[in-house]
């Protein structure tokens, strides 16, 4: 399919109720779910909309930045001390003294996890990206919008089911700046 | 790459330079003061700083009152200075690495270009003998013309304490070496037991049990001050009397 | 002087190798010529981290202490003692140490001065010619510290030659020991005039009555050295030490007994301990017969058991010593108490014995004791100086305008003088009164030696040399005036072309003394030794025994002494240990704590805190002491060591002038003090009585200690 | 029937807690909106010149010559090498326990009540931290070579010392400043898209940037919805940590009084003692003064922090006395000194007026479901609570120093430069807040609404009860 052949549909629902039948309409017309997204102003579950469940990184990009946190703290409590160009002993503690060293592993490692969790959602999620983008600003205001790729020759087809369904408002979707 | 275990453990240190203090003949004139503070560069603060705990004095003499007028009795005078503990409370603390254990020598070191303020060091001093450069103390010219070349002079901001008159030890150290030789025992001194008139402060090695500071210090009612702590001081005190 | 010879020459030939072990590295001819040079032209030894060591004397008080100075790149880095010198043993006092922050004190004269305006050396060279050619002899005197001893070697030869009047000599330091009454109790019970010397190291019992001998006492370095003898328990058993005085000073405070008897009654006591002794001995000795011990136990406030206590400690002691000192001797029967207190020295048989009394030795080339001016004798100066008597004043090495007491009126004395010069190297208040400043070079810049007069056993000359080429735009004095000399003609005119010249003339008998430690064929290398070892000292004990004979058959008085005024306190001046009388500008010094107090910057008056508390006196609260002779403010610290009725305050503060450091900072004692002397002229400086005001200000001491942790104070109610 | 009634009223704090009247989201936007874009009235400015000219003298032009001239222009001596500095740090970073506290422990545990307030609490965490930092910072004799305390690549292979408390303690503040700034931040995102569909000019741009181009896809919010579940969890430890390892700075130290093996929780408690009383002092500010805020912000809520903080202060009256029991138990010389001199010494009133302010006062108020409901009274007991938690590190920190083994170097702290600095450390705080005040949604609707949307009244028999649904 090229791009010419594909038409956005953006139409938005007042309430969740009439959102999730919509969909489900929908998949029944021969919409694949992967040609839908919805767009809401409050975390509405995809149980909620009977959509399957979203696909995220995040937790693995997490468990990544632990480990990666974990290594440089072991690196530094570990390796660093045989690094200096003599031995500095402190006191008579050893040069990897036992629980300060559980602490710098802890710290560390959560640092990792908790900055990549946040990069993992700007990675996931595209962020910052201040290109034109589909999108209604009354889901801010609670409605619920759908977004719909369709063929073009479909166009029609589905405008009119998703009326039935109790859409406010049925349109090509048209990027803009945000 | 130097494994934990042979870092030895803190009964087995015994330290290496060390001093006996006769209270009993000190007579608190306080050259040792002087001396030091003319060795080491250290800086006079002024009347309001003193008068504030901010001296900068490395050794001080201690003196405490006993009973009440007419019985009333002057304790001994007790030259305080840091103990060199082999097991030095102050050294973990430091965030920077600027106060640690010198291997070679069994001291105590400061490394002041390292050191950023924390003061943690001296909070953790059951001896409170370190002292803290809490401004830029003036020394008009030509005052630093007096400046020991071989001490760096501290500004504000740094911690500092007894070396134990490190630079000493090196040169009589450098100069044992270039001869081919030991140091030999009283070959030299710190400043303050060099400036002692009453001999109360000597120093020299306690790992060599032929050494005028080990025969002193073995006599029997010698006192190591907070050893309780378990800090392994170096400095044994005579309370005589 | 000309500039012939470099000093890289003079420095090869006196330079010394280490502090402890001085080295003799050449054997040439001396030269004596200092020139600066610029580092370019820098001599081997005075690279980089190369120390070069010189042997010299301290100068900070008139003892003669040896020192070995370092120095690095022309620059006086350290000092510290002599251990070739006889009298300190390469020890120090503070200082000693801090006589650095004097040479390089920021404020020093730097060039000769004429009120406030430079002038050069040529013409101050005039101004001194005038001065000598356009007075008659006797309209010329000089005024001279304890130190140095060459100088006043010098202008003593001077004066015989020109017919000048004789300098006289004054220091505080002498006239808080009370050398006066020393040598004088000496002559009336010995027969023979020179100053005790008292082996403590030696002594098993030690009585000192007002002694101070561990701060600034004759020679505290060797009486350090002798007290921690005494108290060494290596060898012998450890010694005893009792002290007496209304005050606890520092060296009260080692003392395993303080015993705070009223001011007044020491010759009472010593005599009633002695008749005590005599009685415990059996042995029957006029002088104590007088004493009645029960009546002295109850005027001096002692208990009877205990005087009993001491004397048999006294009696029954192998070594017994008792020494008179100190504020003990600044009374009106000074006299009588140092009599008493020699007399039980002679009742324990001690004198020329190890841990006994001595006479101390003469130094090389001296003849006869000779001591400073006693207050008496300075006030009969300052009569003369008053009466228009001297029209030309020379003043080096002492500071009388704060070291006298200002009732005695040498300040306005002044003003009965033509024309004063100063020879001083700070700019202190005689020299802020005098006409012309024409500064001497500083004891580290200068050369000279230092008779030792006590604390030695052998006769010991202490030889200095400059040890860093002067600083500033100064001159030795002995140079001026030989130049100066010159210009005037006549019999001022005398023959040496410098100062080392002068010195050279003066030691060279020395090199045919028999038991010198060192000795030299010719007089070049004699000097070369002298400069490199410090000086020249026999090596053979030149104390000598007092005649024991008649002190035991001398009648002595054990009267209480009278006190000037009418307040209700006794009054203790006494000599800060840390700063004696020249040391308040050198910052170290100011910020060494005292040894009783810890009190550092400030001066502050000692009062019982029982009887502070009874008047509502805090401490650090100013009070107004008043004296016959004068008043001052100072702030009060209550010090658990002194009588509830006497208060102390140290002498070392209270200047006027003197540097940054000094200047109105504290008070001076001195300013109570009169026109009151003892029967050997000695100023009675402790005996004054005087007044305490309250005036409602406060003024913080700066301790060292805590007064929290020391005395309890804001530490809540249970302490 | 009286058993009715309570629940009736249980039922009806419940209601409130959780806004049970919802209003339709776009009025709720509306409101947020008003809220923050109300043009400031000249009281604002009048508080926010004041307070700018306090931070640039208090803070920049005093830090400018404490740096210059040293840290002598401190009260600090030997043997109080700490003081305020490290007093308004312990202090700071206790306040911004808060703020974790709220959003974090309370969302794991579900406390509903929570959500109008979670972003007012995060708000006080990184401020605080801020705070927190300066006054570390302050502290330090040579800031400008503070760097050498972070571990960085460097030739000389020099790392900082991993055996001292401060560099657990310099890792730990940094991970929970960058985390909780982070925490902060993430829960914003669908607020500022919010604003950014609401507004124009500067504003449109600057919510523009901060959205990040938001626009509430489904991919979005379940990546969002992750990332604040693993941040809810995760940061919970870092927050224990935080001030364990702070209090360790003085339990690890061989000093009488501070050596004390429960200092660590006797810190964290003691920090969200301090940290609930601040944020109910804020909000009651924020309610006070901002436009709409009592919809949001009501006094059911006062109450449910209300019943926290007197539970709080009960168990940090717990650990206090467990420490100091022990410590007195222990009787050790020089401990005994010190416990006398904190009650009998020169600062005696403050350890007094430390146990009153944090245990007479809040227990006295608090235990009262009226007083505890009424905004302005709950909001003066958590100051009081402040200025008691600040006694208290004040007596931890340079009243202890005062003692220590040499009595001969025993004595007393004056502040000096701390004082304005620590001034303009508080004026900086309130500085900031107020500025995010008029450039930051205050309530997080969306986690409002979410909350508005979960619950539901459901008739069980005869009675109407309200029903928490499980929407994650």
């Amino acid at each position: 399919m090229t791009e010419s052949n594909i038409v956005d549909l953006l139409a938005v629902f007042s309430d969740l109720e009439p959102a999730a039948n919509a969909i489900e309409h929908l998949r029944a017309i021969g919409v694949a779910d992967d040609c839908m997204n919805v767009i809401s102003g409050i975390p509405v579950t995809e149980a909620m909309l009977g959509r399957p469940a979203q696909w995220t990184n995040v937790p693995r990009i997490a468990f990544g930045g632990a480990i990666l946190g974990f290594s440089a703290a072991y690196l530094l409590t570990f390796v660093a001390p045989y690094t200096y160009p003599y031995p500095i002993q402190v006191s008579t503690q050893a040069y990897v003294p036992g629980p300060p060293t559980a602490v710098v592993l802890f710290e560390l490692t959560m640092l990792g996890m908790l900055l990549s969790t946040f990069l993992g959602v700007f990675l996931d999620s595209f962020f910052p990206n201040y290109r034109p983008m589909k999108y209604v600003p009354e889901v801010s205001d609670g409605k619920i919008a759908i977004l719909v790729e369709c063929p073009h020759m479909e166009e029609k087809k589905i405008t009119d089911a998703l009326k039935k369904m109790g859409a406010e408002s049925v349109k090509p979707a048209e990027a803009q700046h945000l | 790459m130097i494994r934990p275990e042979e870092i030895k453990m803190s009964s087995e240190e015994t330290g290496k330079w060390g001093m006996v203090i006769d209270q009993d003949i000190c007579t608190g004139c306080q050259a040792c003061v002087a001396a030091c503070a003319m060795e080491n560069n250290v800086t006079f603060v002024g009347e309001v700083d003193s008068g504030y705990g901010r001296s900068m004095h490395w050794i001080r003499i201690e003196r405490f009152w006993e009973g009440e007028y007419p019985e009333v009795k002057m304790t001994p005078n007790q030259p305080m200075l840091c103990q060199q503990c082999g097991h030095a409370t102050c050294e973990p603390v430091c965030p920077a690495f600027a106060t640690v254990h010198s291997q070679s020598e069994q001291l105590n070191l400061q490394v002041y270009n390292r050191c950023v303020g924390t003061r943690y060091c001296a909070n953790n001093c059951p001896y409170q003998v370190r002292s803290f450069n809490w401004r830029d103390y003036e020394r008009p010219e030509p005052l630093p013309n007096q400046f020991n070349p071989d001490v760096t002079v501290r500004r504000r901001g740094v911690m500092e304490k007894c070396t134990f008159c490190i630079q000493r030890i090196h040169k009589a150290q450098d100069k044992a070496k270039s001869e081919g030789r030991e140091v030999v025992d009283g070959e030299f001194t710190t400043a303050c037991a060099q400036a002692c008139p009453a001999s109360a402060i000597t120093f020299g090695r306690i790992d060599n049990p032929e050494s005028l500071v080990s025969q002193l210090g073995h006599r029997s009612h010698g006192v190591k001050h907070l050893e309780e702590l378990g800090t392994l001081p170096n400095i044994t005190y005579y309370k005589g009397g | 002087m000309s500039n012939k010879f470099s000093r890289r020459d003079f420095l090869k030939l006196t330079g010394v190798g280490a502090a402890t072990t001085a080295i003799l590295t050449g054997c040439g001819p001396a030269s004596r010529y200092v020139k600066r040079e610029p580092y370019m032209q820098m001599p081997e030894y005075n690279y980089n981290g190369l120390s070069t060591f010189y042997a010299t004397t301290c100068r900070e008080c008139a003892a003669g202490c040896g020192l070995i100075v370092r120095t690095s790149q022309g620059r006086a880095i350290k000092t510290e003692g002599n251990a070739n010198n006889p009298l300190n043993l390469g020890k120090t006092c503070a200082r000693g140490q801090a006589t650095l922050h004097g040479l390089y004190n920021p404020d020093r004269v730097t060039d000769p001065m004429k009120g406030d305006s430079k002038i050069t050396w040529d013409e101050a060279t005039q101004v001194v010619a005038d001065a000598l050619k356009n007075n008659k002899p006797e309209e010329i005197a000089f005024l001279m510290g304890t130190a140095p001893d060459h100088l006043f070697d010098f202008v003593s030869d001077l004066a015989n030659a020109a017919g000048i009047n004789v300098p006289v000599r004054f220091n505080a330091l002498s006239m808080f020991e009370s050398r006066a009454t020393l040598s004088k109790a000496a002559e009336n019970l010995f027969g023979k005039t020179g100053l005790p010397f008292f082996d403590v190291g030696g002594a098993q019992i030690v009585l000192s009555f007002g002694a101070n001998f561990l701060e600034t006492w004759l020679s505290p370095v060797s009486y350090t050295r002798g007290f921690a003898g005494l108290r060494e328990a290596q060898t012998k058993m450890r010694g005893k030490f009792v002290q007496f005085e209304a005050t606890m000073s520092s060296t009260a405070g080692k003392a395993d007994e303080w015993i705070p008897l009223k001011p007044g009654t020491e010759a009472m006591v010593a005599l009633a301990i002695g008749k005590l002794a005599a009685e415990m001995k059996g042995v029957s000795a006029s002088a104590f017969e007088g004493a009645n011990p029960e009546d002295a136990a109850k005027k001096s406030g002692i208990k009877l058991e205990a005087l009993e206590h001491i004397a048999e400690m006294f009696a029954h002691s192998g070594g017994a010593l008792a020494i008179p000192g100190g504020a003990a001797l600044g009374q009106s029967n000074g006299l009588a108490v140092a009599e008493a207190v020699l007399a039980l020295n002679a009742l324990a048989d001690n004198f020329g014995k190890v841990g006994g009394v001595y006479i101390s030795a003469l130094a090389p080339m001296q003849t006869e004791y000779h001591g400073p001016a006693s207050a008496q004798e300075m006030q009969d100066f300052i009569k003369n100086m008053a009466d228009g008597k001297f029209k030309v004043l020379f003043v080096h090495g002492v500071n009388p305008v704060f070291e006298l007491p200002a009732a005695l009126g040498f300040k306005a004395a002044l003003k009965g003088v033509g024309q004063v010069i100063s020879f001083s190297t700070f700019p202190d208040e005689t020299a802020a009164e005098a006409n012309y400043v024409f500064p001497d070079h500083h004891g580290l810049e200068s050369w000279g030696y230092q008779r030792v007069a006590t604390g030695a056993a052998q006769p010991v000359l202490s030889g200095a040399q400059p040890v860093v080429s002067p600083f500033y735009n100064t001159r030795a004095t002995i140079d001026l005036l030989l130049a100066a000399g010159q210009i005037a003609g006549g019999k001022f005119a005398l023959t040496f072309k410098d100062e080392v010249e002068f010195l050279q003339s003066k030691v060279a008998p020395l090199m045919n003394e028999a038991d010198g430690f060192f000795s030299a064929p010719d007089i070049n290398t004699f000097m070369a030794s002298f400069q490199q070892y410090g000086g020249w000292w026999k090596t053979t004990d030149g104390r000598t025994v007092p005649a024991a004979a008649d002190v035991l058959n001398k009648s002595m008085s054990g009267a209480e002494s009278k006190f000037a005024g009418e307040g209700e306190f006794f009054f203790v001046p006494f000599v800060s240990p840390t700063l004696a009388e020249a040391g308040a500008n050198k910052p170290w010094l100011q910020e060494l704590p005292d040894p009783t107090t810890t009190v550092m910057w400030n001066t502050w008056v000692a009062m019982n805190p029982k009887t502070a508390e009874e008047m509502g006196i805090e401490d650090d609260d100013v009070v107004r002491i008043v004296s016959e002779f004068g008043e001052l403010e100072v702030p009060v610290y209550k010090y658990p060591a002194i009588r509830p009725d006497t208060i102390a305050i140290p002498f070392g503060q209270g200047h006027t002038a003197y540097g940054r450091y000094a200047e109105n900072r504290g008070v001076n004692p001195t300013d109570l003090l009169g026109q009151n002397f003892n029967e050997a002229g000695d100023l009675a400086f402790a005996g004054v009585k005087v007044k305490i005001e309250k005036t409602g200000k406060k003024k913080p001491l700066s301790r060292l200690e805590s007064i929290m942790g020391v005395y309890g104070v804001g530490m809540g109610e249970e302490h | 029937m009286s058993d009715k009634k309570a629940h009736s009223h249980e039922e009806h704090l419940r209601e409130k807690h959780l806004m049970l009247d919802p209003l339709p989201r776009g009025k709720m936007n509306e409101m947020v909106m008003e809220a923050m874009m109300e043009p400031p009235t000249w009281k604002f400015w009048l508080i926010f010149g004041f307070l700018s000219i306090v931070v640039a003298y208090g803070l920049f032009y005093s830090w400018a010559r404490l740096i210059m001239e040293g840290v002598g222009l401190a009260g600090v001596n030997r043997p109080i090498y700490w003081g305020i500095f490290l007093v308004n740090t312990v202090f700071w970073i206790g306040i911004s326990h808060a703020g974790t506290f709220i959003s974090a422990i309370l969302r794991v545990f579900k406390a509903e009540f929570r959500r109008p307030f979670t972003r007012a609490a995060e708000l006080m965490t990184t401020f605080g931290l801020v705070q927190a930092g300066f006054s570390i910072f302050m502290h330090l004799g040579r800031v400008w070579l503070a760097y050498w305390l972070m571990p960085y690549p460097n030739q000389r292979m020099l790392w900082p010392n991993l055996h001292s408390p401060l560099t657990w303690d310099l890792l730990a503040i940094t991970t929970y400043l960058l985390s909780s700034t982070m925490y902060l931040f993430l829960p914003l995102i669908p607020d500022v898209a919010m604003a950014r569909d609401r507004s124009t000019g500067w504003r449109k741009t600057f919510y523009k940037i901060l959205a990040l181009g938001f626009r509430g896809t489904e991919g979005e919010w379940a990546h969002l919805r992750n990332g604040m579940n693993i941040f809810a969890f995760a940061i919970i430890p870092v927050m224990f940590s935080v001030h364990t390892i702070v209090s360790w700075d003085f339990a690890a130290a061989t000093r009488p009084g501070w050596n004390s093996t429960i200092f660590g929780p006797y810190f964290i408690v003691g920090a969200l003692h301090s940290g609930m009383g601040a944020a109910i002092a804020v909000l009651a500010v924020i309610r006070g003064t901002m436009k709409h805020m009592k919809y949001f912000i009501r006094g059911e809520h006062f109450d449910a922090i209300g019943k926290l903080m007197l539970i709080i202060s009960m168990a940090w009256a717990y650990f206090f006395f467990n420490d100091y029991m022990v410590q007195w138990y222990g009787g050790d010389k020089w401990t005994q000194l010190l416990l006398h001199f904190h009650e009998a010494g020169p600062m005696g009133w403050m350890w007094f007026g430390m146990l009153i302010c944090n245990i007479a006062v809040p227990w006295a108020i608090l235990w009262n479901q009226k007083w505890r409901s009424t905004p302005w009274l709950v909001a003066t007991v958590g100051i009081i609570i402040n200025v008691g938690m600040w006694f208290e590190r004040y007596i931890i920190i340079p009243v202890s120093l005062s003692i220590n083994r040499m009595p001969f170097t025993w004595r007393m702290y004056q502040p000096g430069i701390e004082i304005p600095l620590g001034i303009g450390t508080l004026a900086f705080f309130i500085l900031l807040y107020m500025a995010a005040s008029k450039l930051i949604p205050l309530i997080p609707v969306w986690e409002v609404q979410e909350g508005q949307m979960a619950h539901e009244f459901k008739k069980f028999g005869r009675e109407t009860v309200v029903s928490v649904s499980e929407l994650e």
